[in-house]
């Protein structure tokens, strides 16, 4: 049955490209159809047993081994299909049936990237889940820009030191269906010398993937350029594949690298905090904002997930959901202004909040979760981790991510004045506010992101354990 | 039967002297094959190719394989060659080589060409296949049914239809594809038309008809 | 119940919020209606309160140390009764004075999200709530100050107001860490039992980041640069959010940690310190303003100062009683003002104002009784507090603190008066034209296409904002007699020992011991009144004198004009702010996006991808198309495996 | 009992002469029918050295794969001349050197 959850939205895929290229009404609404379904599906299979058939032998062991559990693979599908499905609600991108097709493909394959337990079959979805991104910037992109292959050759190279790392690592352990099997099983078979060189494998590819500075120069190009509904499921869920694997993978299976490594990935989660907030202050684009807002946000995520603390583990996972839930919403919002008006630039946008005032309540929420408003989502994931940051004798670097809070209130704010307050602009188009469609496909994110700031103890508490597996598997 | 001659009566050196003779006109043919002008005599050439080594197959005791080689190969393929030269022959000189555009590839080609040979057996010669010990064959003679006589049909039909059955059923797949392939490519009227008398409005396909527009929208 | 007196206003919020348009003008009465129920709901809970340990409710748990409640014991229930109260007084003067607005319900909408937020920051019983309540009156009161959102000053005041603000809730976030670093809990009950136990660093530490929390948000130096700017929200804002509540949250974060100030010296001196800088800046920057609501502005900023310096040294009775008299006095004065604004067409400058004590009698004595309450004229309300703070810091052992106290309280009897002397006195100025007035174009604007407050909608009936000021005035007089009423009888002066306000400051029962002062109190009392009266006099001199009344415009020309310019830049503290924070972020952040960005990271990616170009274009020179050149390739490739294997090959 | 007459390198040597006949075919001439007729050259030379080996081993899996090999040629012809085929109705003229639409 969890099988399902991937192999439904990629055959749909397929079968959609059977309709009539007309029919794009019909084809956005099986999309969002087939999206929801799968979000019940994933709550109705909460806790499910895994799924394994064997597949490999030879060199090594490798499952087609999927599991859901109830810990952050969950949490993460379930955001990724909430996603997906608010995403594609309010679109209305031209060739929609092409685009919808893509859209279930990503959808597909990256379930397949969360719900795997084997390290082949995560490496197989992961190069899976470029192929739709890469389509959709070809396509539906802006002409004359190469963001898609800037795109392509960034993540294709991380996805090839991700298949040497698990080639390696299995011929080194003989088996590769390792995801939430017990802790600190390869620790003792991988040594220190091939052990640092997986690392750096496994590294290279999430920080790529994440993106961790100074890897991230793909990625301000990719979300600017990619159609609204389809950056909103990339930033809120495919970065966190990368973050997803630090925690799956790399913590439980190469522990005595991981401490190894910290000081490194505390510095570059550092610079990723301050460089992007710096950046995305500067900014005039309101995407190029949100993207470089994501580079710092997932810093923070990088700091908790080194830190080596169950408090900042469990606040990473928060920051996680939380991330995806308000980024996912900002790139929504913003689309449905840039729809409306033709344009991103704050300095050309003004006064909007005048005649759209529920659009500009739908964006207040969202840029409040993003600037870690007390109450709502990213609040909660930020003071987990800072806390457990410093309580784990880290003090520097929780003080020192205090700082780009203060940033983060500034630029957002500066999106949200910049275009929702002042004056009326007197030459941009003033168009009626959301239609009830666009609402709907916010509210569930903004719901989302109050109940998780509420109380993220469900996401949070499965740390309690001082292990990233039962993190993973939401075994207590 | 042949092969009781080629192996019973092996006092070693009449199987030497077939062999020699065999490889001898196994290389005969096959640069016969390459070096003639009209395609029609390297048919020839290669039919000729073609039973020697079915041959030689049978000096390894290889008795399926001889059977095919020379239906599959002898019969079909060279069937099909002989077509399209008759095919193609209907034409006006079609086979009159053009100007050479690559003149000065011949050294290099055949200085590369014979490296690679000469490496190859270098290797081989130095390899361990020289100083192997060549092995008796401990299988006792059978009838060519006998499914515990290695090379014999029966053996091999075991092997085909039990160990190695998937590969075999792949391989009828691939043979199906050659088939869409070939029609795909040959079997319909020239793909591109370099001149026509229809007018735009024919060639153009359905799907790229105009809407029709209803009234009263 | 208690879930009721915190939810209500929510409820109210959300239901006008999202039925606003439906409800009209009932949004105002629906939003007064909840708070004022919260009000009587905390009355009812009062007894329970000061018996026992205060009233509990769990409600969630994050994680390990991280389980929220509600908390209601008697310093929280003070602090709920003035903001209930008060609030629901401001709510219905709003009413009056938000009539014709185009956004009457979002108003309340907010209004009411501010009292639940102010509720959730005094109810919760653990620093992780407190911040949440501490976040969440930032966001309204940034609402709020940006709520005429077409107009730019109010966009760039509500950003400052609330990034100043997110400054000082990083601070509270420091304190958090260091204080669950030690103790593993984020109740204040988990904290302040170990509190005696903690390293003395460690207590400094959190006392810091928590004192940068009250600074930034109870406009203490030098994060107070937001206060006078958020003055451009409509007036009952200023009222209830820039004077009554919000901005004296600091004042009750320290009450409540006092078991933290108790153990550390350093952080009493400290925040001492800042307070009384505080008051001194906040009162002499009062003397240069002609604007009405900035005046009343640092004027609060002043008496917020002593409230942190009362809390700060010690004295956390004085401070309390100040926090509790001043809601009165200073919401009165900020609603009076607010009747003058609105009777005179938003005119806020008070050059422009004069003799106005005929036109409006009801907001002269309004504002009479509020400006003498808030010098401390003996027998009101601010008398008695003012008093009990300054010499607390004598008590406390800070004399320095206490002489700035001293003559800040002369320096807040002559603006004070100078404002009242000014706007009610002499002759009516309105028709003079600016420039005569010494008036600079432009610094209040007026907004050119939309009245904020509308004067051509129906005009709601004069009690609606007269009634809740009255209201307001009797406390403002008579607040200041709970400080008596010892064990010696109901009338006996009771000091910081009362046994009627001594009930809400139970938590202090284990305080440590003042010393004697040099000084006997009541001869303290006298000096400060004595700095009061030559402070009223020089006012009345220079404003009110009928030498002064004669020629009003040409004085307050000359005075417009020859002000000393660091007073009237208010110290430089904005361009110190702008030139060392702001600039800087802003050039790194250009220099991060037009330079280290697409040239030297993206820049290394690209000279890889140049490589691969070149070579690309190089090799096309072998791409001829012709097969057999390929078959040559692959023959040559064909080879050199062949050549490898011949002489490395280890075939077995 | 037959000892196998000829030591099994010949027979791989042999393999090896004629499948550089089959390269030199390949790369030398321009008239694409014998191209075609050069790699079947090449096939036959693969097939004889794995029956050689599979005599050598008595593992008939050698078998197995000439058979497979030989199945595989059939179709690689027949895709082939239809190439041919193709190419001929549009040019009326067949020379490997004039199907060079690859050149970059």
């Amino acid at each position: 049955m969890i099988a399902t959850l991937i192999v439904v939205p990629i055959l749909a895929a397929v079968l959609l490209l059977l309709l009539p290229r007309r029919a794009e009404g019909t084809a956005k609404w099986i999309g969002v159809a087939i999206s929801f379904l799968a979000f019940f599906a994933t709550i109705g299979l909460a806790g499910a047993p895994d799924e394994s058939v064997r597949w490999l032998q030879r060199p090594f062991t490798a499952n087609f081994h999927v599991g859901l559990g109830h810990g952050l693979s969950y949490w993460i599908v379930l955001l990724l299909t909430l996603s997906t499905g608010c995403a594609l609600m309010a679109t209305n991108v031209p060739r929609r049936r092409d685009f919808v097709a893509q859209m279930l493909f990503l959808l597909g394959a990256m379930a397949g990237v969360f719900l795997a337990r084997d390290l082949v079959l995560f490496a197989l979805f992961w190069d899976l889940m470029l192929i739709p991104v890469f389509f959709i910037l070809l396509g539906w992109g802006p002409e004359r820009s190469n963001s898609a292959w800037r795109y392509l050759l960034y993540n294709v190279t991380g996805g090839v030191a991700l298949l040497l790392a698990v080639a390696a690592y299995g011929v080194l352990e003989g088996s590769t269906d390792l995801i939430g099997a017990s802790l600190g099983h390869g620790a003792s078979v991988v040594g220190n010398g091939w052990g640092l060189w997986i690392f750096a494998g496994f590294a290279f590819a999430f920080a790529i993937k994440t993106p961790v500075w100074p890897f991230h120069t793909w990625m301000p190009a990719t979300y600017v350029d990619l159609p609204a509904p389809a950056v909103a499921v990339v930033s809120a869920v495919q970065s966190k594949a990368g973050l997803y694997g630090f925690i799956a993978i790399v913590l439980p299976l190469l522990p005595e690298q991981v401490q190894a490594a910290a000081g490194i990935m505390f510095v570059l989660g550092l610079v990723a905090l301050v460089y992007g907030a710096v950046v995305a202050l500067v900014q005039d684009d309101a995407k190029s904002i949100v993207a470089y807002s994501s580079l710092s946000h997932l810093g923070l995520i990088v700091l908790g997930i080194f830190s080596g603390n169950a408090l900042a583990l469990g606040g990473a996972a928060v920051y996680v959901i939380a991330h995806g839930l308000f980024s996912a919403g900002l790139f929504l919002a913003i689309d449905q202004f840039e729809t409306r008006e033709g344009s991103r630039s704050l300095k050309r946008l003004g006064g909007l909040g005048a005649r759209n005032p529920k659009l500009a309540g739908g964006l207040t929420i969202v840029a409040l979760a993003a600037l870690g408003l007390p109450g709502l989502c990213g609040f909660a994931g930020e003071i987990l981790i800072l806390t457990g940051l410093y309580a784990s004798g880290n003090v520097w670097p929780a003080v020192i991510a205090l700082v780009p809070i203060v940033l983060a209130a500034a630029y957002m704010l500066r999106l949200f004045q910049d275009v929702m307050q002042g004056p009326e602009v007197a030459d941009v188009p003033q168009r009626p506010d959301l239609t009830l469609l666009e609402l709907l496909a916010l509210a569930p994110l903004v719901v989302a992101i109050v109940l998780l700031g509420v109380n993220p103890g469900p996401v949070a508490g499965s740390a309690n354990v001082q292990s990233a597996v039962s993190l993973v598997q939401g075994t207590r | 039967m042949a092969r009781h001659d080629l192996e019973n009566g092996a006092e070693g050196a009449r199987g030497l002297i077939l062999f020699w003779l065999l490889a001898l006109l196994l290389i005969v043919t096959a640069v016969f094959t390459v070096t003639q002008k009209s395609p029609v005599y390297s048919v020839v050439g290669l039919l000729a190719n073609f039973v020697v080594l079915a041959t030689l197959f049978l000096t390894l005791d290889a008795e399926f394989v001889f059977v095919i080689q020379i239906v599959v190969y002898g019969g079909a393929v060279l069937v099909l060659f002989v077509f399209v030269i008759a095919l193609l022959s209907s034409g006006v000189g079609p086979f009159a080589e053009g100007p050479n555009r690559m003149p000065r590839a011949l050294v290099p080609a055949a200085f590369i060409v014979l490296v690679a040979f000469a490496a190859l057996v270098y290797g081989l010669v130095r390899g361990p296949l020289a100083t192997a010990a060549v092995h008796p064959s401990s299988a006792p003679l059978g009838a060519a049914g006998d499914a515990g006589v290695f090379g014999s049909i029966a053996d091999f039909g075991a092997a085909l239809f039990t160990t190695h059955l998937l590969p075999f059923e792949v391989t009828s797949l691939i043979l199906m594809v050659a088939v869409v392939g070939v029609v795909m490519l040959a079997g319909d009227a020239p793909p591109e038309r370099t001149h026509g008398s229809h007018s735009p409005q024919v060639r153009r396909k359905p799907r790229e008809r105009e809407p029709i527009v209803k009234a009263g929208r | 119940m208690i879930f009721a007196l915190w939810l209500l206003p929510f409820a109210g919020a959300l239901a006008i919020w999202a039925f606003g348009p439906q409800l009209k003008r009932l949004a105002g009465a629906l939003g007064a209606a909840t708070v004022l129920t919260s009000f009587a709901i905390a009355l009812a809970l009062a007894g329970q309160t000061f018996t026992g340990r205060g009233v509990k409710a769990p409600l969630v748990s994050w994680a390990q140390g991280f389980s929220f409640g509600l908390l209601l014991d008697p310093l929280s229930l003070l602090w709920v009764f003035v903001i209930t109260g008060v609030g629901g007084l401001i709510h219905v003067y709003s009413i009056g004075y938000m009539s014709g607005d185009r956004a009457f319900a979002r108003f309340f909408a907010y209004m009411n999200f501010f009292v639940f937020a102010m509720l959730t920051l005094v109810l919760s019983d653990n620093f992780v709530g407190l911040l949440v309540g501490w976040g969440l009156v930032g966001l309204a009161s940034y609402f709020l100050i940006g709520f005429w959102f077409f107009k730019p000053s109010a966009v760039a005041a509500a950003r400052k107001a609330f990034v100043i603000n997110v400054v000082g809730d990083i601070g509270l976030m420091f304190g958090i860490f260091v204080l669950f670093a030690a103790t593993h809990t984020t109740t204040y009950a988990g904290v302040f039992a170990k509190a005696g136990s903690l390293a003395p660093l460690t207590v400094t530490l959190a006392c810091f980041g928590l004192f940068v929390a009250c600074a930034a948000k109870s406009a203490q130096l030098p994060l107070h640069t937001w206060l006078p700017d958020a003055m451009e929200g409509p007036t009952p804002v200023s009222a209830l959010i820039h004077a009554a509540t919000m901005v004296t949250a600091g004042v009750y974060l320290i009450a409540r940690c006092a078991p933290l100030w108790d153990v550390s010296p350093e952080a009493r001196a400290l925040v001492g310190t800042i307070g009384a800088l505080t008051a001194l800046t906040g009162a002499v920057l009062g003397c240069v303003q002609w604007d009405i609501k900035r005046i009343l502005a640092y004027s609060t900023m002043s008496q917020i100062g002593y409230m942190i310096m009362g809390v700060g040294v010690g004295a956390y009775q004085a401070g309390i009683l100040h926090f509790y008299t001043h809601a009165f006095f200073k919401a009165t004065l900020f609603l009076g003002a607010g009747i003058l604004i609105h009777a005179l067409h938003d005119e806020q400058d008070v050059r422009k104002m004069g003799g106005l004590a005929r036109r409006q009698p009801f907001a002269f004595w309004a504002m009479t009784v509020g400006t003498l309450a808030i010098i401390g004229f003996p027998g009101l309300s601010g008398f008695f507090s003012k008093d009990a703070v300054i010499y607390g810091t004598l008590e406390h052992g800070y004399p320095l603190l206490y002489a700035i106290g001293m003559v800040t309280a002369g320096i807040t009897a002559y603006y004070m008066c100078r404002m009242l002397f000014v706007t009610f006195f002499g002759s009516y100025r309105g028709d003079v034209p600016s420039a005569q007035l010494g008036v600079a174009a432009s610094t209040n604007p007026p907004v050119a296409h939309e009245a904020p407050s509308g004067h051509e909608g129906a005009h709601a009936p004069a009690w609606l904002m007269q009634v809740p000021v009255a209201l307001l005035m009797i406390p403002s007089v008579i607040a200041g007699y709970v400080w008596f009423g010892s064990r010696d009888g109901p009338l006996a002066y009771g000091g910081p020992g009362s046994l009627w306000f001594g009930y809400f400051t139970t938590n202090f029962a284990t305080r440590a011991e003042a010393v004697q002062a040099a000084v006997p109190e009541w001869l303290s009392t006298v000096l400060v009144l004595a700095l009061v009266g030559i402070g009223a006099f020089v006012a009345y001199r220079r404003y009110a004198a009928s030498a002064a009344s004669a020629n009003a415009v040409e004085r307050l020309r000359a005075e417009s004009l020859t002000a000393w310019r660091p007073l009237t830049r208010a110290l430089y503290f904005d361009d110190a702010i702008e030139l060392v924070f702001v600039r800087p972020a802003s050039a790194i952040g250009a220099a991060f996006a037009r330079v280290v960005d697409p040239q030297v990271l993206d820049g290394a990616v690209r000279d890889v991808a140049w490589l691969a170009g070149w070579l690309g274009r190089e090799m096309r020179a072998l791409q001829t198309g012709l097969v057999r050149g390929y078959a040559l390739v692959v023959v040559l490739g064909v080879a050199g495996f062949l050549v490898y294997f011949a002489w490395f090959g280890t075939v077995r | 009992m037959s000892p196998m007459p000829v030591d099994v390198l010949n027979y791989v040597l042999l393999s090896a002469v004629m499948f550089f006949i089959g390269v030199g075919g390949v790369i030398l001439r321009r008239n694409p029918l014998i191209v075609l007729m050069a790699i079947e050259l090449m096939f036959n030379a693969a097939n004889l050295a794995l029956i050689a080996f599979s005599r050598v081993y008595e593992n008939n899996a050698g078998h197995i794969f000439a058979f497979l090999v030989i199945t595989v040629a059939a179709a690689e012809a027949a895709i082939g001349l239809a190439i041919v085929v193709v190419v001929f109705r549009r040019a009326k003229h067949v020379d490997v050197d004039d199907v060079a639409g690859l050149h970059g």
